[in-house]
């Protein structure tokens, strides 16, 4: 490899292309900065590839299957038969066409784009080394730099993501056909939805999980719905147990786990997904070079404007702690390219919204009943159920509700926790209602049309003040 | 004023207004593009401002 | 019919149990009021019997088999035999639980419910007649009234609801078959709703229209989205033309149209539905008795509480004018029962969000660009379109776009025009944006769930202060 064969300077340069650092490069680029992003592997970073978008469209795909296949009660009668390798085709169009706009948004903006591999080499300084032999590297002298290397997925011991039958998410949203028998390790969000996904497209999924429960952070009751449902499509659960290793075999895998008291079980699958969680990317950085280290949980720690302890350096995104969301990866890029042009910018933000694609859905921003009262609120809490709902009885689904959770002596909207369809498009209205300091009244006193799911969110909203009309006042 | 009778503020400001029978059109605003806030209302009849109440209600009716 | 056998007092007497008149009964009940609510035929009014809760059910379930009969793209193949007669018997299932909620809602508020027509005596007195011979009649006395009588169909001369072959909304609705042609007088929203959920269930609809295009009232670029897709669909339009006539033949009915210059043409069908608009109801009322007279386009008029000049008297709803929509009803509803009891209350919103539910959908809220220019407004407009939403892609539904209008020197936003999927949810943030005297910025600012429509809205704010990440900035 030729070393420093090319260098060039930058006010900013942006380290990885997922919707922190493409975000970032954009906004730089706009506040007028000479701007060079660089990606080692894919325009779009693990979100629009391996993750966000490559999952809800599968999510989606398995839906209409699932749906039509199950409305016999609506007087539908379909038997659908699902090609997942054309399903698969599908998907990479989209994805393609994503990246695609990412790469043409970066350009159209005025962002330089290297492809490569880039390190530190001192505080103004990077090294970016090209794929392929012979391909030399270059040099980046930068005013600024925003590391956005992402997260990979957390591997458990005795399970490498190399050996074929143990898959990670991103193999397994690249499947040409759908297992038979799948077990998943882990209940986390994305082993949830896609566990979810995969049963709908008729695979008989075996869940394992350390906890005594799926989605560890959500409420009780928002777990029961996601949880029943699941089971209803033929999931099976198994909590409390830890995957200890597993065996190939003529069929596919035998995945052993144990409980703490040492109890072992095995599960049988054609392959095993393991989704345990993920882990900040900063071993492709030599942070040394620049006297940066992770935290101990692996992060690169930052200040309200996603600077690093190192002036010149700033860092977004899932390297940069949780939530590990492309939407709170955004919003970090867009404050530190703003704060790299100079601006006042500052993650001030209320709230960050979150949502998972189960079946149902759940969309929660803000604190809980629970985190209101450990913060020092008195809080009022108003809920609606979605079997109350005009809207989701017409749509056929009415599992789940809306709650709200308010501070009762001034009205202000602290949260929500919704669960039930078309929860993550339901919660940008509380998510701007706490970001605004709105009240209970204000949510209330906003005519929502009729008829909606959103009109859950304002029913919630009186019930909170003993003023529903659709549910009974508690 | 070509934007006469538009009162940019939340309901919950503007019922204030409505029990406290100040015409919320008349109150400044200190809020982002000058909306107007609870305190603003309150701080409206504090020094003394419009508190009569058929006026506001004329002016919630626009 | 005996006259006057019983007489009952009451403080509250309201007249409609759509949802202009439950709403107000439960309200002003809630606050403490003795309310009385006289009803002729169904708790739920049209909304929930015969309008928007029948509609979106089959609209729902015309989208499902739509839906599933044609994502071959996406590796569904399906076939889907649809049983409108059993779609009907879950439609049926739907409306009766939610009617039946509305009459416990009503009873665990306390609220008496008569059934029977109600017409005014006096200013403080209404008459009461029950149905059925002998069944006889009641006053009831009433310290205050709310009128919330709804509206009708418009008959147009020549269509008599009463024939067999032309078709009320209603009567649609109550369909036990799909008609394999139909003629439908009339693009507005009931008509254009109607005309596409039949076309996904295989009718051969054919539109005409007397204006030039679909939608009255919408923009040209969202009547283009809807009518695009209903072209698609098979949906054949006629603009220009008004019903003047029908026949009756052996296979069902031509109807013949004529346009302004007097050309005549027949187009065929097994039935005519006729949606050109709905009227007010106050001929059941006698409103004489206390001298109140509709004003000329038939409704009755109201002040910033909804009250009648009769001071004694309140109207809600459809028959207090436009916009004819439940959600408006309800709201002057809650308006109404507060001043009856009393509480400062006033119909002082902003604007009345309204969603059409064709396909694509469409939401709208507060003032588009054109009316905040007649206002005197200098306008800021931003704009998302759907095919660069990762969402919508992933939904392979990306047709429309979000358009947000505010205040340039300000930054309040003042409405938005939403079309494309989840249209008539997604409104309800910029509802509570143009309630809340929010700005661009608040909306911008507000972090949005990756990846989601709702993301384009907050987009459209950033494209509207020329800081949009996913759009090139005008
Ligand atoms: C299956 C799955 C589903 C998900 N669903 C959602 C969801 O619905 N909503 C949501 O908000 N989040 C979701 N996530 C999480 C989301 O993908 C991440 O939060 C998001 O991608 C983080 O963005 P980022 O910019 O920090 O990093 P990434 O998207 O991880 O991008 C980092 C980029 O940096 C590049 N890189 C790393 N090191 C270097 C280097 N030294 N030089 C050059 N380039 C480098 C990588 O190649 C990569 O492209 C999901 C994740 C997975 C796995
Ligand atoms: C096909 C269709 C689809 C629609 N879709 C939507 C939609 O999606 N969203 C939306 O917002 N709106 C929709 N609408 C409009 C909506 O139905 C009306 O705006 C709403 O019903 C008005 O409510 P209301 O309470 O004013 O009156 P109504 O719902 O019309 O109720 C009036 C009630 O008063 C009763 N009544 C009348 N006279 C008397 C009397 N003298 N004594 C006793 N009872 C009396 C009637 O029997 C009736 O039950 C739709 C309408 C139709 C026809």
């Amino acid at each position: 490899m030729v070393v420093g064969d090319i260098s060039t300077g930058t006010d900013v340069a942006v380290i990885g292309a997922g919707p922190g650092g493409y975000v970032a490069a954009i906004r730089a680029a706009q506040e007028g900065l000479d701007v060079t992003l660089v990606e080692r592997d894919a325009y779009g970073g693990v979100c629009l590839n391996h993750g966000c978008i490559p999952s809800k469209a599968f999510i989606h795909g398995a839906d209409v299957a699932h749906e039509a296949g199950n409305a016999e009660e609506l007087g539908i009668h379909a038997d659908p038969a699902v090609d997942v390798a054309q399903m698969q085709e599908w998907k990479s169009g989209v994805v393609d066409r994503l990246t695609g706009g990412v790469e043409k948004l970066c350009k159209a903006n005025g962002v330089n784009l290297v492809e490569g591999t880039a390190t530190f080499a001192d505080e103004n300084k990077l090294r970016v080394a090209h794929d392929g032999e012979g391909q030399g590297s270059e040099s980046i002298e930068f005013e600024h730099a925003i590391v956005a290397t992402g997260s990979r997925p957390i591997r458990i011991p005795g399970f490498d993501f190399s050996d074929d039958p143990v898959l990670s998410s991103r193999d397994l949203l690249a499947m040409e056909a759908v297992p038979d028998r799948l077990v998943v390790v882990g209940a986390g969000y994305i082993g949830m939805e896609l566990s979810t996904m995969l049963a709908k497209l008729g695979c008989e999924v075996t869940v394992v999980e350390m906890l005594e429960d799926v989605l560890p952070g959500y409420e009780d009751d928002v777990k029961r719905a996601v949880r029943k449902r699941a089971e209803e499509l033929g999931i099976e659960f198994h909590f409390g147990e830890g995957a200890s290793g597993w065996r190939g075999t003529p069929n596919g895998v035998v995945v052993t786990t144990e409980t703490e008291d040492g109890m072992e079980t095995e599960y049988a699958g054609d392959a095993v997904l393991v989704a345990v969680g993920r882990q900040p990317v900063t071993d492709t950085l030599e942070l040394g070079a620049v006297g940066l280290e992770p935290n101990e949980d692996g992060f690169i720690e930052t200040d309200h404007q996603a600077r690093t302890e190192v002036d010149s350096i700033f860092a977004i995104g899932d390297v940069a702690g949780e939530p590990m969301l492309a939407h709170k990866a955004s919003k970090e890029g867009v404050v530190a390219a703003e704060a790299a042009a100079g601006e006042p910018a500052a993650l001030d933000y209320q709230a960050v919204p979150a949502a998972v694609f189960t079946d149902p859905e759940i969309g929660t921003v803000g604190m809980t009943e629970a985190e209101a009262e450990e913060a020092g609120f008195d809080p009022a809490v108003g809920q609606m159920p979605f079997n109350a709902s005009g809207r989701a009885l017409t749509m056929g689904d009415s599992d789940g509700f809306v709650r709200v959770v308010a501070d009762a002596e001034s009205g202000f909207v602290l949260g929500g926790q919704i669960v039930g369809p078309e929860a993550s498009e339901l919660v940008a209205e509380l998510a701007l209602a706490v970001e605004m300091g709105a009240t209970l009244e204000d949510v209330a006193a906003t005519i929502h049309t009729h008829p909606t799911l959103a009109e859950a969110v304002k029913e919630a909203a009186e019930n909170a003040m003993g003023k529903a009309i659709h549910t009974l006042n508690r | 004023e070509p934007t006469e009778g538009r009162v940019f503020a939340p309901p919950s400001a503007r019922r204030l207004a409505r029990e406290l029978g100040v015409d919320v059109a008349a109150v400044d605003g200190s809020g982002p593009g000058g909306r107007v806030t609870d305190a603003d209302v309150r701080a409206h009849v504090e020094s003394g401002g419009t508190a009569d109440a058929a006026d506001a209600d004329a002016e919630a009716e626009s």
